[in-house]
């Protein structure tokens, strides 16, 4: 690909990406949207609902375990497709 | 939360990012690609990721570097820009 | 990986480095909850022991100590863990991975019974991460053959 | 004029990351540099996601056990713990498919004995 047309994409996305950044809330807000939703239930209610202080431990494994479990299932399914390719190769080389 | 910390570490890692993708030697390359991720490591330290943090430099800087060496074995260092 | 190349000094520091890699892989996995830590950095950290024996000694001294058939049952092992700890609220009239309704067979309250859950969720994810890992840098670094692999030019 | 550059300049430097690594992504002619740029790209936005859970005056997401007790934990005394569950699991997933896209560049290599990508369009031509 030509480089003065990587160039010239990759200025106009960063120029897009610097207008949408000025709608952003100031860097470390307290008050900013995703701070005021749902995590202060989490941060308050964690040690009396689970009894873990690692906030962060309680809703990867308890709050959140759907999530937790399916990503633990996409690992898996990297390693198998790993083996599958190398060793599949491999063994179609061979015979 | 210590702002001139952050824009230091912030600096180091778009210089790291830069040579990363600018050396003329694909093991070099690597080295310094976890360089940077150690550099993103600290960056969350500094903001209070520690899970995260800590997740990085055992993931980011151990395991991934690890594979990519390994692939660098089976392949070639030779790259041409 | 290494076979022309014999190291003394490289093999004995792997030699005493590998056993507390491995200790503090669990410590970080047994002190997540009131620490960081979890499944997924101890896992990577057992992984990384696994690696530096690879990486020091050979394939085959690391898959004498890992052989490739536990490997593939841990990588199941894990999520089956990790799912089989959600059914089994499901058997106690709970919905699934609600850990509270452990209480039917663990002498505790709800809460410690959700702690205790979130253990054993940690450990599936702990095995399945270590054994995947291991597998992942073993094919790559031996181009899926899993023999001893030497490499003359380049 | 300043007081926006101030609040906002480490945003400024989560775009000079991004672009920087679509660029790698983009231009270089090497497979490898594109693995490389992709991983650049990627730990960027995830540096945007953590940022967005800092709070000034916050401190880490591990509750204080005297405070628990007491049942006077407030929120605002703690960093945001949500990004930082959801991008735990994007780094190690990120791990993952890399290792994938590593395994992909070895049977490249195997079938066409180079990585770079003009070379690998010249040979399929044929």
């Amino acid at each position: 690909m030509n480089k003065f047309l990587a160039l010239f994409v990759t200025l106009v996305a960063g120029a897009l990406l610097a207008y949408g950044a000025e709608g952003l809330p100031p860097w470390g807000d307290p008050q900013q949207p995703a701070s005021i939703h749902v995590s202060p239930r989490y941060i308050e209610k964690t040690v009396d609902e689970t009894g873990v202080p690692n906030a962060v431990t309680s809703v990867l494994a308890d709050y959140r375990g759907y999530d937790t479990m399916f990503e633990t299932s996409v690992i898996f399914t990297a390693g198998v497709a790993v083996m599958m390719l190398l060793r599949g190769m491999n063994h179609g080389k061979r015979s | 939360m210590i702002a001139a910390l952050n824009l230091t570490f912030l600096v180091f890692a778009v210089i790291v990012a830069c040579a990363a993708l600018n050396v003329k030697d694909l093991l070099s390359a690597i080295v310094l690609l976890s360089a940077f991720s150690f550099f993103m490591c600290l960056l969350w330290t500094e903001m209070g990721a520690v899970d995260v943090a800590f997740t990085e430099a055992a993931v980011g800087a151990g395991v991934s570097t690890a594979f990519f060496v390994a692939a660098i074995y089976n392949t070639t260092r030779r790259t041409k820009d | 990986m290494v076979r022309d190349l014999d190291d003394i000094i490289i093999r004995t520091c792997a030699r005493i480095m590998v056993p507390f890699m491995q200790v503090y892989g669990l410590y970080v996995f047994v002190h997540g909850h009131s620490s960081p830590g979890g499944g997924f950095q101890g896992g990577c950290i057992m992984a990384a022991s696994f690696i530096l024996l690879a990486t020091a000694f050979n394939i085959k001294e690391a898959k004498m100590r890992f052989t490739e058939k536990v490997n593939g049952i841990f990588c199941c092992l894990g999520v089956f863990i990790y799912a089989g700890t959600g059914a089994v609220a499901v058997i106690f009239s709970g919905n699934f991975l609600d850990y509270s309704r452990w209480t039917n067979i663990l002498p505790t309250n709800p809460v410690m019974a959700r702690y205790y859950g979130m253990a054993l969720i940690e450990l599936g994810v702990q095995i399945t991460v270590m054994a995947v890992m291991v597998s992942i840098f073993l094919d790559l670094v031996t181009g899926g053959s899993h023999e001893e692999v030497m490499k003359t030019d380049d | 004029m300043i007081e926006w550059m101030v609040t906002k300049h480490s945003y400024w430097f989560y775009i000079i990351l991004i672009m920087t690594g679509f660029y790698g992504m983009m231009a270089k002619n090497n497979l490898m540099k594109k693995l490389i740029g992709m991983n650049i790209f990627q730990w960027a936005i995830i540096l945007y996601y953590i940022s967005i859970g800092s709070k000034k005056g916050g401190t880490i997401p591990i509750i204080d056990a005297q405070a628990a007790v007491r049942h006077a934990v407030r929120a605002a005394d703690y960093i945001n713990p949500l990004p930082h569950v959801l991008m735990l699991t994007a780094i190690v997933v990120g791990v993952a498919t890399t290792g994938i896209a590593l395994t992909l560049l070895v049977i490249i290599y195997r079938k066409y004995g180079t990585l770079e990508e003009d070379e690998i369009i010249e040979a399929l031509k044929k």
